[in-house]
């Protein structure tokens, strides 16, 4: 089944296109729209906003704190040294490394989140259309239903260049 | 068909075929940053002697080097951070710039420890991971924290860098053909630009701008704890923390506004690297000398005043003695000239800025040099008093370094767009924002400050 | 019950004649540098003898002082060292771990007496000079640290000799070289563990105190001042 | 070679190859041992200290060690024991188990990479000729030659033997061949000669030697000047009598006051530092005695050592404190006070050496210092003057170094002395040498003075042949260091003694030595003291103990009329009024008179007053540098009577403003890697006044101007780099 999208040039005409196909019955899921840059401004613009990426974060925090404190007090107990006098598990000087791996943590959990979430570094689908990059607005459907009608909703907006693949 | 507006068409300029000037001066700062590597390969060769250290200052210009660099990584991915989670409209241009500096300045800075050792060869002692005979290294000791801090700084950092530049991969990616397309379409990683694309790549940003803003604070804090952490005269200081953050954004900054200057005039960034951004970093500029200042009043005040022998004869030495032309020399381009210059506004001009900035730079270095050698030099007990004086290998080190940074900006302004295309576009947007049948919730917008 | 080993010098003896700087190269295999690296700041003198002039002619008085690791219990050289190549051993001593070594010389700029020294360059014994090493001692190889040892190498000795002998080491067993050719004998060597040894009683003299005691280093020679408590 | 050792090589080279065709490159020969050796265990040989005249015993660590060596002219490694490092002999009088640095250093003579180590002869004249090396047939055969070629002639008073200045056997050796062969009287010559003592004492109490001070039982000492805890006598004797003095005695710690113009090493000790003119030192020590006897506070003496002073039995009239401070400059009630606390603190004993006796009326100061002594009490008594009974040798005359400079001998042997180096220039020795048509010297090294030389004879050092000396003092009981090799030679070298002996034997008409070797000499010379005694110092490093009446040395009775001296100024040359400052050369801490210079551990020894390594300087007094605008090390311009110097300049507050003081030491022209071509010599400049009593030079009687040159020129290398010599420099100073 091939997928139906169209190119706008304006935002409006865009969000239009989104509308109409809202009201044909197309839900969130099955609409995608893709522009050179978030457009913050225009509705279109929410769909697929929600996402954990702030818990899932913490979550890395948590657990490069934990590797931190295990690492630092499993490395000095494991071959006890007396330095300048301190206790063999010193914690002034542990919690600045248990900082910085809780710190390392939330950082790498946050961009394997991104990578995974927002489907990187996987092949590029075939809906898509190297004019978005360069400031078009594509609005499409990837798998449009039998009774497909998109072409018409689509090109029922003025401006669209309707395209399948 | 592909329409190129100005904007995209300006920005990748750069990336097209070099011209015969750029050759050139990547060619002459490749020389350098060789003979720097050379005067390396023979230190160790011959033996860390041909270096200036000597009985008691073990440490110079080297170290110097280290804290100097790490200082100035401190610009970009903390600035632009700070700028993101404020919303500055006016970072567009300028976060991209700043972040490169980081990472590049990381990598210098953080070269030094291990040219510095003894052993070079043996840098990896340092690595927490246990040897032969399962013992770790020392936790206790701040070498290890740098290198944990480092470590995590740069890491961060490079992602920092390299997340709002896959939309623009992607750009060029769609722009250009043949091997140049594999190579940004790889980089790009299928990046479309849908709606949930773009959410998740701002909200990472936001996370990553919130976990590095620490960091950053602790990786400066950390180097001042090499520093703080000996019983040695001027050094054994908790101010030394904030004083050398703040020192080290100060002279960040600094170096942000000399690279931007350069590139607006080089890459004829002219519209987008506008006054107004010189002007607004002028005025962070002025606050951080002002906070210096605060800094270094704080820290002589209170040895001064607290008149402790050995600290006496530290203090003495930078004030009145023979390190004192350095001193003042320091004093004058950290604090006096910038607060002339940036905070009259007829003065706040790109030239007025790079001048100030310039200053800023030398000053900021000949600061890290006076905190490390005078107090080693004026320990307690005089008979065991030394002075130090850099040797060619160290200077030709230390050059090396600087043109090691302007070689490898260079060279990432002709591979990647300095300005984040996308950024400006979304800028753009909000500027002409146009009136939408559906209400737009406030908090739906990554409320921009329309100023 | 373990040793820790510590010392008394004497500054009312010590005559500053520097026996004990040359006896300590003779017995660790300390190179000389030769002037270049001399005026360069890379003599290499374990123990040193400070000397103080105060006052204007004619009431000058001058004060000897003889300097070496002061071996502290709270030692701010080892806790810096990335490779725990500077730790405290079981008897006390600040040990230098020449192999663990990779040359940061943090801990030469952490220890506020400066008694730590680097190799700037592979010592060099022009021969035959290198018939005198003595084999108990390594030579070092560039850029570690060194220190003074107590002179180590004689402590095992003489536990060694105390245990084939099957008997604890008595006081006066063990002598470090600069103790030893102290013609004066300022300086004396002993276990501070054992309350009859000499430097213990020493260690508690009135005339005693420490170098940079308010430090909070610990360290474990005693100063016994001179002429002003006759 | 014999059976023996040609089954040994073939055997081992043979097994070496083998090794060697595994290994490439690895074929060397390695000799069988021919000693027993204890791998990696120490072995300690008693041996004596070679380096000055205190004859300090010492006990070698000996351990086994791979020697690079040539035998049979085959080059190969030999394991052997060799010394590894040397100690002071706990049970030797002098030493005490203590050792200088100096001495620590002398194991380095043996290693030095520049020892001599084999014979070399002239080719050619000395002006273009070049010393080249031969072997000892020949070298021995050429100097019967020109031995013989003299008693052919009957010219045997064309022959001169120079020595250095420690007494010993060796000496003894060297003085009876000179008598047999009838040459002329040895000259003995020591830059820091105290001849001028050893007469006063000959004089004051018919002893004519260093005395020995017994500190440890002293509870006041007074000092003259006298290095003796650094560079003078016996500085390692004086040390631990002097720890003994401090804290020996619970309850009872010494006094020490030391007089001098500039502070030695040993006047930083004192209690007490007295600065005091130049060349008056003699007076205050009579000051002292004149309030001694006029306060009652010591029983007035008639002593032979009195009875040479002027005016000592009506009590010192000329000598009372304002006059004494009017010429000393010590003040007056301090010169009381001291001589209350010299007889309130007793036992006191005063003692006079060094730069005192350098000047003119050198004689003077040294026989009133002795006259103190007496009425102190203290003379041959316990915490006093003690003089060590010396062994009877037979009594040899002595030529002086102005008479062989006068008239050049036509054959010059030396043995262990230098005076091209150490004598003033001006003395013009070597011209002298120049004019001597041949000469020879027995030496490890390649000084100044054997660089002249037609003939240069290797000697062992003291560690691969018997050690020996006869200390003059620094022990109560009579000594004799005597100890035997305690390692086998490392080159082609043979003992001086040795050699001396088997060219006395090869003469045309042999001299009749009484002995084969300088051993049987040795033991032949310890005979009156028992058959013991050889073996008893073998195990000890010297022999030690009540000297049989018949081999000790008688004192000298008094002179029936002496005729009393008086104090007279001092006289110099070069005026006041040219060159303001008196000179002051000393002996440096490290190499004494420069024979140590070639030794690198006491190059690199931090000076204990400046921490100078490897360089020489001239000490100014703080103020006296204000007026002439001179910084550390700057470099000045020293000019005198005899010459001009460009030396560092170091800043030294304790010191008098009208001296320039300068070691001695440095300035080498040839003497090894170590020490050629580095730093001055003060003896260039240095004028050549001699006492007019002994000859020997007064070596203080020099004035100088100074004038600033140039900034630092990095010659003068400092352990305590920016040369701080306040412990809170900032101390009095506003913030």
């Amino acid at each position: 089944m091939k997928s139906v999208y169209a190119l706008f040039d304006t935002g409006e005409a865009a969000q239009r296109a989104v509308n109409s196909l809202r009201s044909a019955g197309y839900g969130e899921r099955d609409i995608t729209v893709m522009t050179a840059a978030p457009m913050e401004e225009f509705e279109f613009s929410h769909i697929g906003r929600h996402s954990y990426q702030w818990y899932i974060a913490c979550g890395g925090g948590l657990l490069g704190l934990v590797l931190g404190t295990w690492l630092t007090t499993y490395a000095e107990t494991s071959w006890p040294i007396v330095v300048g006098n301190m206790p063999i598990v010193p914690w002034y000087p542990n919690i600045i490394v248990i900082f910085e791996l809780t710190m390392l943590g939330a950082v790498l959990s946050t961009v394997a989140t991104l990578i995974v979430t927002a489907g990187l570094g996987r092949r590029t689908p075939a809906l898509y259309d190297p004019e978005v990059t360069s400031g078009a607005i594509l609005v499409g459907i990837g798998t449009p239903r039998a009774d497909g009608d998109v072409e018409q909703i689509l090109g029922a907006v003025p401006g669209a260049r309707v395209k399948t693949v | 068909m592909i329409r190129q507006d100005r904007l995209t068409r300006t920005l990748l300029k750069p990336l097209e075929r070099p011209g015969v000037g750029w050759m050139l001066v990547v060619g002459v700062l490749a020389v350098v940053v060789a003979f720097g590597g050379f005067a390396w390969s023979f230190m160790m060769w011959e033996g860390f002697g041909l270096t200036g250290k000597r009985w008691p200052v073990f440490w110079g210009f080297l170290i110097t080097n280290f804290v100097f660099w790490i200082g100035i990584s401190h610009a970009g991915t903390l600035i632009s951070a700070i700028l993101r989670l404020v919303n500055a409209g006016w970072r567009r241009p300028v976060t991209r710039c700043a972040e490169v500096i980081t990472a590049f300045a990381l990598m210098i800075g953080g070269l030094f420890p291990l040219i510095h050792l003894g052993k070079p060869w043996l840098f990896f002692w340092l690595v927490p991971y246990p040897n032969r005979r399962l013992l770790w290294p020392n936790f206790r000791s701040p070498l290890v924290w740098d290198f944990f801090a480092i470590s995590t700084y740069l890491t961060s950092s490079l992602l920092f860098l390299f997340l709002p530049l896959i939309p623009d991969f992607a750009l060029i990616r769609d722009q250009s053909t043949g091997l140049r397309k594999t190579i940004y379409g790889t980089l790009a990683l299928g990046w479309r630009g849908t709606t949930q694309q773009w959410h998740r790549l701002e909200t990472a940003m936001q996370i990553m701008a919130v976990a590095i803003i620490p960091v950053a604070v602790s990786v400066h804090t950390i180097v001042s704890f090499d520093f703080s952490m000996a019983p040695v005269p001027m050094w054994h200081s908790s101010i030394f923390g904030p004083y050398f953050v703040a020192g080290a954004i100060f002279s960040g900054i600094a170096g942000l506004i000399i690279a931007m200057a350069a590139l607006r005039r080089v890459l004829g960034l002219q519209e987008y690297l506008e006054p107004i951004h010189f002007e607004n970093l002028g005025k962070l500029l002025l606050t951080m000398s002002l906070l210096w200042g605060y800094f270094t009043f704080n820290e002589r005040l209170t040895a001064w005043y607290g008149n402790d022998v050995a600290e006496m004869n530290t203090f003495a030495a930078t004030q009145t003695g023979s390190y004192s032309p350095l001193f003042w020399t320091m004093v004058t381009v950290n604090f006096v000239i910038p607060v002339i210059i940036l905070s009259i506004r007829r003065f706040r001009t790109i030239t007025g800025c790079v001048i100030a900035s310039v200053g800023i730079v030398v000053g900021m270095w000949l600061e890290r040099f006076l905190i490390i050698v005078p107090s080693l030099g004026h320990k307690f007990l005089p008979y065991s008093w030394g002075t130090y004086s850099p040797r060619p290998v160290e200077i030709a080190i230390t050059v090396a370094t600087f043109a090691a940074m302007a070689l490898l900006y260079t060279l990432f302004a002709k591979f990647v767009p300095i300005i984040s295309i996308w950024e400006m576009r979304a800028g753009a947007h909000t500027q002409e924002s146009a009136p939408t049948r559906e209400s737009v919730p406030v908090d739906a917008r990554l409320g921009e400050s329309h100023s | 019950m373990a040793h820790r080993w510590g010392m008394a010098v004497d500054l009312d003896l010590c005559t500053g004649c520097g026996a004990c700087v040359t006896a300590c190269h003779a017995e660790n295999n300390i190179p000389t540098v030769g002037d270049l690296q001399a005026s360069r700041g890379r003599a290499l003198h374990w123990m040193r003898v400070e000397r103080y002039i105060e006052g204007e002619f004619p009431d000058v008085k001058t004060k000897y002082r003889p300097v070496m690791c002061q071996q502290c219990d709270a030692a701010p050289c080892e806790p810096v060292c990335p490779t725990y190549a500077s730790h405290h051993n079981d008897e006390g001593l600040n040990a230098q771990v020449y192999n663990r070594c990779i040359g940061t010389r943090y801990c030469a700029n952490a220890c506020p007496y400066n008694t730590r020294f680097f190799e700037f360059f592979n010592s060099t014994f022009e021969k035959p000079l290198h018939l005198q090493l003595n084999p108990d001692v390594s030579v070092r190889e560039v850029g570690v640290m060194e220190k003074c040892t107590f002179c180590v190498q004689r402590i095992t000795a003489g536990k060694d000799v105390a245990a084939a002998a099957k008997r604890e080491v008595k006081d006066g067993d063990i002598v470090p070289a600069c103790a030893q050719t102290c013609p004066s004998k300022a300086i004396t060597f002993g276990d501070l563990n054992d309350p009859e040894s000499r430097v213990s009683q020493l260690a508690e003299s009135p005339r005693g105190s420490k170098l940079l005691e308010d430090l909070g280093t610990r360290p474990k020679v005693t100063y016994l001042a001179g002429a002003e408590f006759a | 070679m014999d059976r023996r050792t040609f089954i040994k090589l073939t055997a081992v080279s043979t097994t070496a190859t083998l090794g060697g065709c595994s290994v490439p490159g690895q074929q060397f020969i390695r000799f069988i041992p021919e000693e027993e050796l204890k791998p990696g265990l120490a072995e300690w040989k008693p041996s004596v200290c070679p380096l000055c005249s205190a004859g300090c015993g010492l006990t070698v660590k000996v351990m086994q060690a791979d020697v690079e060596v040539v035998k049979d002219g085959q080059h190969g490694v030999v394991t052997r024991g060799v010394a590894k490092k040397l100690e002071g002999h706990p049970a030797h009088p002098v030493s005490q188990g203590g050792l200088c640095a100096r001495g620590q250093a002398a194991i380095q003579v043996t290693y030095h990479p520049d020892r001599l180590v084999q014979p070399l002869i002239r080719r050619g004249n000395r002006a273009s000729g070049t010393l080249e090396p031969t072997t000892w047939d020949q070298a021995i055969t050429e100097l019967v030659a020109k031995l013989d070629a003299l008693a052919g002639n009957g010219h045997q008073a064309a022959l001169t033997i120079l020595a250095g200045g420690r007494p010993t056997l060796r000496r003894a050796l060297f003085d009876q061949f000179a008598a047999k062969f009838g040459a002329a009287p040895t000259v003995v010559h020591e830059v820091f000669s105290d001849d001028l003592l050893r007469y006063a004492n000959g004089k004051s109490f018919g002893a004519a030697q260093l005395p020995t001070y017994d500190l440890g039982n002293a509870g006041f000492v007074l000092g003259f000047g006298a290095d003796f805890l650094g560079t003078w006598n016996a500085p390692v004797a004086h040390a631990a009598a002097y720890g003994r003095m401090r804290r020996g005695r619970p309850g009872k710690r010494g006094y020490f006051v030391q007089v001098e113009g500039r502070m030695t090493q040993t006047g930083a000790v004192a209690d007490q530092w007295v600065p005091v003119q130049p060349g008056t030192e003699g007076v205050l020590a009579l000051g002292i005695a004149h309030v001694l006897l006029r306060d009652g506070l010591r029983p007035a003496t008639t002593g032979r050592a009195g009875a040479l002073i002027d005016g000592w039995a009506s009590g010192l009239p000329e000598y009372a404190p304002e006059q004494v401070a009017a010429i000393t400059g010590a003040k007056a009630e301090r010169i009381v006070k001291l001589a209350h606390d010299f007889a309130g603190r007793g036992p006191a004993v005063a003692i006079v050496g060094g730069t005192p006796l350098a000047h003119t009326n050198g004689l003077f100061t040294a026989l009133a210092v002795n006259a103190l002594n007496e009425l102190s009490g203290v003379v041959g008594r316990s915490g006093g003057v003690l003089f060590t009974p010396q062994l009877a040798l037979p009594v040899a005359a002595r030529g002086s170094l102005a008479q062989l400079v006068a008239s050049p001998p036509q054959l010059l042997i030396v043995d262990g002395a230098n005076p091209v180096f150490s004598a003033p220039v001006a003395m013009k020795v070597r011209d002298a040498l120049d004019r001597i048509p041949y000469i020879v010297s027995f030496t490890n090294f390649l000084d100044e003075t054997s660089a002249l030389a037609d003939l240069v004879l290797p000697d062992h050092t003291f560690l691969e042949t018997i050690a020996e000396a006869l200390p003059e003092s620094g022990s109560s009981s009579a000594v004799i260091s005597i100890a035997g090799p305690v390692m086998t030679p490392l080159f082609e070298t043979r003992g001086a003694a040795d050699v001396l002996i088997d060219v006395a034997g090869k003469l045309k008409s042999p001299l009749d030595l009484p002995w084969g070797s300088y051993q049987e000499m040795a033991r032949a010379s310890l005979a009156p003291l028992g058959d013991e005694a050889w073996t008893t110092a073998q195990k000890q490093s010297g022999w030690w103990g009540e000297l049989p009446a018949a081999a000790t040395t008688r004192p000298t009775a008094a002179e029936p009329k002496p005729r009393p001296v008086r104090y007279a100024a001092p006289t110099f040359s070069g005026d006041v009024g040219d060159f303001p400052y008196h000179f002051l050369p000393y002996a440096s801490a490290a190499l004494l008179d420069g024979s140590l210079a070639h030794l690198p551990w006491l190059q690199e020894m931090p000076d204990p007053l400046t921490s100078a390594m490897w360089s020489s300087w001239v000490e100014i007094n703080p103020k006296t540098a204000a007026q002439l605008g001179v910084a550390l090390g700057d470099v000045v311009e020293v000019t005198s009577t005899a010459g001009t110097l460009r030396v560092p300049a170091f800043i030294n507050p304790a010191m008098a403003p009208d001296i320039i003081a300068m070691p001695v030491g440095q300035g080498h022209h040839s003497y090894t890697r170590y020490a050629s071509g580095r730093g001055q010599n003060p003896l260039e400049i240095l004028a050549p006044v001699a006492h007019p009593e002994t000859g020997t030079l007064a070596w203080a009687a020099t004035r100088v101007k100074v004038a600033r040159v140039s900034d630092p020129d990095g010659r003068l290398i400092m352990f305590s780099a920016l040369g701080e010599l306040r412990e809170n420099p900032l101390e009095g100073e506003t913030r």
